[in-house]
């Protein structure tokens, strides 16, 4: 909560989170600490249902058009997913290995864990764009993408000296509008692509949020703001990033492994 | 009211000793600005928020008269000078005259667009385009800028530290965040307005509000301040389920809380559940508008009911939203007003959860005339359900005035206002929850009639009764209640004579959202608009008799009408950390038979002397 | 569960309150209604008002009772009384709950009849579109009469100022049970006739439907007259007696909402039959064709054939001239018309807007295409007249094998 | 009020105890061990194994065997593992196993709102007639003539079904020979068989893979998707 206040009256050799001085309505830190994280359920509970908004549309379209959706599962690849899942379920533990390290005022092993779990973001992020929406969005392959040589007979332009190389016909998976894809099966395929992209994107978002929180705790921890007395701001960033998991495990299976 | 009238009345609230009021200044202009720009006492929050939703409630109530203005006759009332869309010129007639839009219905587009952009014009503006933008605009406002934050928001965060015997919510700085976020969320909206308006009406529904207007972006600017306004509306619930939870001063258990807290925490928790729902659906709605996505559109394979599910899924239990705190308001004005304990304390506090719990399960009654009958007929059958707990607080109230000793105060006349609104609100709702009739009400103005009993009978009538009820706590002024009440039967008369008459425009065919009717309906339509601008005098006499107070008002004291609750105990304007010390809670917030008032002072008011038992 | 709930509507709900063999009438409505459906939901509506003022006249009884008797004197004690009554309070949660019962059943009872139509009805389609119905009869006829409310005599339905846009009148038997299936071509709207107190929304992409048994004309209702206000004569020299009623638009739909009114004019049913045997397009010139396709699927909303200036192109003159659009002047021959109605927004006239609804081949058939463009030709100076006469004349000769 | 700052300050410190965190009389500084956290993400990995394989146990199981499974079986299968691991993790790596009950409340509260707001929506549009497809090009969106392909003011404009007007597009574009390599080659469109009666006549030499890019981790072998479904075969 609060930062570099002098309330405590200890002097600057201490660490930071031993001055740490709940806010002045509270009684002591221990109520401030619960409170906090009664609060940031309930803001779990909001992200929930915000979500639950994408998985009731999922559920109607599904039932309504479920061969589009099993059409258009069939252009994910389960492995990416799967990686991703993987990514993320390991990032949680290394999030919640990190609390543990800062109950235990192991400073140094608790920092390297959060800046493992932002690692982890920017991998399900870079599988995310890279190998799953840019190809689809735009028929650009990045080169290293395993899919790629199987294409290489419809390769019609290349970017950034072969770094990129654009596959005609592949891309145009976009949603709504901009979706252009010539060789769908299913009429309602673009629904399809709508409902993933807003799902898969909004989550990206929360996972860029979560990011974000991590990188702060990552800069607070240097300046040595938690350890067992205070680590709220840890504590909630982790239940966060749980959530962002947590989504992520429903998401996967309802996009990747439907047929 | 001569009761209050004792010159010595303030003494106790002049503390002078300990520091200054909240509302004291901290320098010259310019500090005191940025302190109150960066405060995070909830106090200064409530008020910041009260003056914003009072500016809000008064440019929804122009929209509101320039509605019924235009609805005074059949035809055209405010007429509007048609543009050519080809020179971009008003447009004139052989002789020189102004060519009116109603004049040439259907035939030319519309000036706003011509203005903006020559090019593709996608609506043709017959005249009501600017109709449709001021119902839309008082719909939207109203609902989203007016009434959810106004009790919750302004009173809410000024009373509920103060009703716990906490020295602030608890996230002071989250509650600021969430008063900035408001204001984000209400410029948006106004931008939108100033851009064009938007005549989707306040509910959006699609595909009508994912097309109109289609090349600009007024909607999703509305849109998304509406988005914006839920974060609002989320961090202030959460922060209140947090305050009740762990923040009530010793020895007060759950109850032992004042009712206006049950109400709240009831808010609360429906606007941590339902708001999240908005979100997504506004967020989905601004895709479809401008990616047409298609989710929602019937013409890409979505449907269009599904955004009604979502929509009501949160848009019903916001009802309650506005109507629960109103219920918390009323039951803090008439114990004490009435010097008694609120009868059956337990019913009520549960009625509010249990309000709370039901509003999740009833949002298909706005769907019934949208034919799926199964839904519809659990949708009715679970509609009465609500009936229950609001039924039970009404006959609590009024069990509580038996035997009670009633000052007619201001907030008194409003509560019983509010008994007699709500009351016909209430059961005016019955007809619409019933399957076979609704289908004939459903979107008539019988509806517009039966929820603003409710809604502005209900909530903005008891939103300036509580106001009443606690202006002299939140600035330290006592108001000429003489004139209050003027101001308070003015509201009263105006409001039934606009809306009592919309009863009957709606069992006879009355559709809403009409700027033309048949003939035969303008009488009614007639006494409702003289309705609405005696509504405007009274609402006229109130800003007055508050602004005269602000300037003039006597000094008020520290417990003005005898309330037992805690925020009595604080000085009128409470200190900066609101007790100057930790209250400790000794007696219920009702006791009246038992206990004398805090800063009770008989020359200040006199109240009814204790039974002999108490002494 | 439907089931159950209906039988147990029908032994409980119906009559318990209300004398339903009396109309209820009263200042709530502007009439009896005129199915009987509607009376019933009138009486349903009747007993839960009378309900709702029992209890409403009761609470501010107390209420006001309280007020005067409790009201604070100086010096005088409070009577207190308890504040809390287990009994009571459970007596009075419960109590209510006996009407709220009875409403769902009873409303439940009216819904039913209100939304399940008699397998014996005539099935109608009802086509909505910004801001105009069009109903399509078994025969495949569409109604071409419209009137402008308030420019006419005043009707019996009360009278109306609205503005100069015509409304659709729908021809319907009385005393038939008539059923809607209806759609929309762009957003909802809802379909409202009040005097049969039922509505239901119409969306795009999705079939509802709505139904009704109009009570037939009688001795006391008007009689119909033609334009020039001489008695309109059935085949056996009768006067036909009519009913009308208002349809409104009751989900809104954008800028004549406000407008979107139509009527619906119960005739006896021979009466009915002759009119839409007169409507059938069978056995007409293409040039009839085109007229009646012309007012019945409404074009004449936003296309004049006079030269006066409308919400879109004027039809006289457009055949054979050369029309600006927004992909460069266009020669305005058969082709073109033929895509500017399957697919309006190919090519857009410069200066109106791309709002013009998309017909399909199921509205507009090749018979009524041909027709309105021969309509067209008939009605335009630069159409060549003898390159016009021959397709007319094959068309002709088409319909006749 | 500087003296308000006291008492909680030096009851925070009091309590300040860095290697006794465990002995808090309070829920909220429970420390979960390091090898239960590493237990439990083991957990999680096989699971997230288990869900894959079964899903491609199902598939296989339809093919060889030539039989349709009900679509409820992959959805329930897939979501009740779902369900376990998010339990899981709710439990202990959000530590609601340890903390104050009220947060599990909250979160039960919050899944109960959850499944009303599915039970009710499902309630509705499950039990109403399906929206006709047939119905869908004759349906301007909100009557403003077709969709446009993008934002720009010269895009075109799509008057039928999306689907249809890029797959005639293309087809014009490219020819159909070429048309149709692509299509086999992009396209892994098995709804035919999932869906509409028995498996092709070809067995399960002719399923495709569903939800495998070509290739992806077996460069090698390219050539084996030639084979799969599409219509050039």
């Amino acid at each position: 909560m609060s930062t570099l206040d002098t309330r405590s009256g200890l002097g600057n050799d201490v660490p930071l989170w031993k001055r740490y001085v709940a806010g002045h309505h509270w009684r002591n830190a221990e109520e401030e600490f619960d409170a906090c994280t009664l609060g940031f359920w309930l803001f779990l509970a909001t992200e929930v249902l915000l979500f639950a908004g994408l998985f009731c549309a999922y559920a109607i379209l599904r039932f309504k058009y479920p061969d589009a959706f099993v059409n258009g599962s069939s252009y994910l690849d389960w492995r990416w997913g799967c990686v991703n899942t993987g990514v993320l379920l390991i990032s949680s533990y290394t999030m919640a290995a990190s609390i543990r390290m800062f109950q235990l005022d192991r400073q140094s092993t608790g920092k390297l864990l959060l800046a493992i779990t932002f690692i982890c973001g920017i991998g399900f992020l870079f599988v995310k764009g890279t190998f799953e929406y840019l190809p689809k969005l735009s028929g650009w392959f990045f080169f290293l993408d395993p899919a790629l040589p199987h294409y290489l007979d419809f390769k019609n332009g290349e970017a950034l000296g072969g770094l990129f190389v654009h596959i005609d016909g592949y891309g145009g998976k976009a949603p709504g509008q901009f979706f252009s894809y010539a060789f769908s099966s299913d009429p309602w395929e673009p629904l399809w692509w709508s409902v993933y992209y807003c799902a898969t994107g909004i989550h990206a978002l929360h996972v860029v949020i979560g990011m974000s929180l991590i990188a702060w705790c990552w800069v607070r921890a240097r300046m040595g703001a938690y350890g067992p007395t205070h680590y709220t701001m840890v504590e909630n960033t982790g239940l966060y990033w749980h959530l962002v998991d947590l989504i992520w495990i429903f998401l996967f299976p309802l996009l990747y492994l439907i047929h | 009211m001569t009761t209050l009238d004792s010159s010595k009345a303030g003494h106790h609230g002049d503390h002078g000793h300990h520091g200054g009021s909240y509302l004291t200044p901290k320098g010259g202009w310019l500090t005191t600005v940025i302190d109150w720009a960066t405060t995070v006492d909830h106090k200064k929050i409530g008020v910041m928020y009260l003056v914003a939703v009072l500016f809000m409630f008064f440019l929804g109530g122009v929209a509101a008269l320039v509605v019924r203005t235009e609805l005074m006759t059949p035809v055209r009332t405010v007429e509007v000078q048609a543009t050519d869309p080809a020179t971009g010129k008003a447009m004139v007639d052989a002789d020189g005259k102004p060519v009116m839009k109603s004049e040439i219905r259907g035939q030319w587009l519309g000036e706003m667009k011509a203005k903006i952009d020559g090019q593709e014009l996608t609506s043709i503006d017959g005249g009501n385009n600017w109709y449709n933008r001021a119902f839309t605009l008082h719909g939207a406002i109203m609902v989203f800028m007016v009434i959810i934050p106004s009790i919750p928001a302004s009173l809410g965060n000024f009373l509920i530290p103060l009703m716990l015997g906490a020295k602030d919510v608890a996230f002071p700085r989250l509650n600021l965040l969430s008063w900035y976020v408001y204001v984000t969320g209400s410029i948006f909206a106004v931008c939108s307005i100033v851009i064009g308006g938007v005549d989707t009406g306040w509910t959006f529904y699609t595909p009508y509000s994912t097309t109109t207007d289609a090349e600009y972006a007024n909607v999703v600017l509305m849109v998304l301040g509406a988005f914006i306004l839920g974060f609002s509306s989320i961090l202030t619930g959460l922060n209140f389920v947090v305050t009740v939870h762990k923040l009530r001063a010793p020895g007060m258990g759950w109850f032992d809380m004042p009712l206006f807290i049950w109400a709240m925490y009831s808010t609360s928790i429906i606007q941590v559940l339902a708001t999240p729902v908005i979100g997504i659906t506004l967020l989905l709605l601004i895709f479809e508008r401008m990616f047409k996505i298609g989710i929602f559109d019937p013409a890409l394979g979505g449907d269009p009911v599904l955004y009604q599910h979502f929509f009501w899924f949160y848009s019903h239990p916001v009802v309650y939203v506005m109507i629960l705190p109103a219920f918390g308001v009323i039951s803090e004005i008439i114990p004490v007003h009435g010097h008694k304990k609120i009868f059956g304390y337990r019913a009520v506090a549960f009625a509010s959860l249990g309000v709370a719990l039901v509003s999740f399960l009833v949002w298909g009654h706005h769907m019934f005339a949208s034919s799926g009958e199964l839904a519809a007929t659990v949708f009715s059958a679970l509609t009465f359900l609500v009936a229950i707990p609001t039924a039970v607080k009404v006959f609590n109230w009024i069990a509580t005035l038996y035997k009670s000793s009633i000052a007619l105060t201001t907030p008194m006349w409003y509560a019983l206002m509010f008994l007699f609104l709500f009351s016909i609100g209430g059961l005016t709702g019955l007809p619409l929850g019933t399957l076979a009739t609704d289908l004939h009400l459903h979107d008539s103005y019988y509806v517009v009639a039966h929820f603003h009993y409710v809604m502005m009978g209900g909530t903005i009538i008891t939103f300036v009764g509580g106001l009443h009820h606690w202006w002299p706590k939140m600035f330290g002024r006592m108001y000429n209640q003489f004139w209050a009440n003027i101001g308070a039967f003015t509201v009263f008369i105006g409001f039934n004579v606009t809306f009592f008459t919309q009863f009957f425009l709606g069992t006879q065919g009355m559709p809403r959202r009409y700027a033309s009717y048949i003939d035969d309906y303008q009488i009614y339509h007639q006494i409702s608009t003289v309705g609405s601008y005696l509504l405007l005098v009274g609402f006229l006499i109130h800003l007055f008799v508050f602004l005269h107070s602000l300037v003039a008002g006597r000094k008020a004291p520290a417990n003005p009408w005898g309330g037992l609750t805690l925020e009595w105990e604080a000085t009128s304007p409470p200190d900066e950390h609101n007790f100057h010390h930790e209250p400790m809670v000794k007696h219920g917030p009702y006791d009246f038979e038992t206990t004398v008032p805090p800063h009770w002072d008989p020359k200040d008011y006199p109240l009814p002397a204790l039974p002999k038992h108490a002494h | 569960m439907i089931e159950i709930l209906g039988k147990l509507s029908m032994t409980l709900a119906p009559t318990t309150l209300a004398a339903e063999s009396q109309p209820t009438y009263s200042w709530w409505f502007r009439n009896y209604g005129a199915t009987e459906n509607a009376t019933h939901s009138d009486a349903i509506f009747m007993n839960i008002w009378w309900i709702s003022i029992g209890w409403f006249v009761f609470l501010m009884a107390l209420m006001v009772y309280f007020v005067i008797r409790y009201r604070r004197r100086p010096g005088v004690p409070a009577p207190y009384s308890p504040s809390h009554n287990t009994t009571l309070e459970i007596a009075w949660t419960i109590f209510p709950c006996l009407f709220l019962v009875y409403m769902f059943l009873a409303g439940f009872h009216g819904y039913i009849e209100k939304m399940v139509a008699p397998g014996d009805s005539i099935e109608m389609n009802l086509t909505a579109k910004k801001w105009d119905w069009t109903i399509t009869y078994p025969n495949g006829a569409s109604s071409p009469e419209r009137t402008v409310v308030g420019a006419a005599a005043k009707t019996q339905i009360g009278d109306a100022t609205p503005g100069a846009r015509p409304i659709p009148i729908f021809y319907v038997p009385g005393d038939t049970p008539i059923k809607f299936n209806m759609v929309s071509q762009d957003v909802m709207h809802s379909f409202w006739v009040p005097d049969f107190r039922v509505k239901m929304d119409i969306f795009p992409n999705r079939y509802t439907t709505y139904w009704f048994e109009a009570k037939g004309p009688d001795e006391k209702s008007m009689t119909l007259k033609d334009s020039t206000g001489k008695d309109v004569l059935t085949a056996q020299g009768q006067k036909v007696h009519y009913n009308d009623h208002y349809i409104f638009c009751a989900e809104y739909c954008g800028d004549q909402h406000s407008e979107m009114w139509g009527i619906i004019r119960v005739v006896p049913r021979a009466f009915y039959a002759s009119k839409i045997e007169e409507w059938n397009i069978e056995g007409k010139t293409p040039e009839e064709i085109g007229k009646l396709v012309y007012q019945s699927q409404g074009c004449s909303a936003c296309h004049t054939v006079d030269g006066a200036k409308g919400a879109a192109p004027t039809w006289k003159d457009l055949f054979g001239n050369t029309v600006p659009t927004n992909v460069g002047p266009v020669l305005a021959d058969e082709n073109y018309i033929r895509e500017a109605i399957y697919t309006p927004a190919a090519k857009i006239h410069e200066g109106y807007p791309s709002n013009m609804p998309v017909f399909t081949t199921a509205q507009i058939d090749e018979r009524r295409m041909q027709g309105l463009i021969a309509y067209m030709k008939s009605i335009s100076s630069k159409a060549p007249k003898s390159d016009a006469a021959a397709p007319a004349a094959d068309t002709k000769d088409a319909s006749k094998k | 009020m500087s003296n308000a700052h006291a008492p909680s300050a030096s009851h925070g410190f009091d309590e300040l105890d860095p290697h006794g965190a465990g002995k808090h009389t309070t829920h909220s500084h429970h420390i979960v061990s390091g090898v239960t956290l590493l237990g439990i993400l083991g957990i999680l990995l096989m699971f997230t194994a288990l869900t894959v394989g079964l899903a491609q146990g199902e598939k296989w199981v339809m093919s060889y065997f030539s039989i349709e499974l009900p679509r409820w079986v992959n959805v329930a299968v897939a979501m009740s593992i779902a369900t376990v691991k998010a339990t899981l993790v709710l439990m202990y790596f959000m530590l609601l196993r340890y903390s104050n009950p009220i947060n599990t409340i909250v979160f039960l509260v919050c899944l109960l709102a959850f499944a009303l707001f599915l039970f009710f929506t499902g309630l509705d549009l499950g039990n109403r007639g399906n929206i006709d497809p047939v119905k869908a090009t004759a349906i301007q969106a909100g009557g403003v003539g077709g969709i446009k392909a993008g934002w720009s003011k010269d895009a075109p404009i799509i008057d039928k079904a999306t689907v249809v007007y890029w797959r005639e597009r293309k087809l014009n574009e490219v020819g159909p020979e070429k048309f149709a390599k692509m299509k086999a080659a992009f396209g892994h469109s098995h709804a035919a068989h999932a869906s509409h009666g028995p498996a092709g006549p070809t067995g399960n030499a002719a399923h495709v893979p569903a939800g495998l890019t070509p290739g992806l981790f077996d460069a090698a072998a390219p050539a084996a998707h030639d084979a799969h479904g599409g219509s050039g075969h």
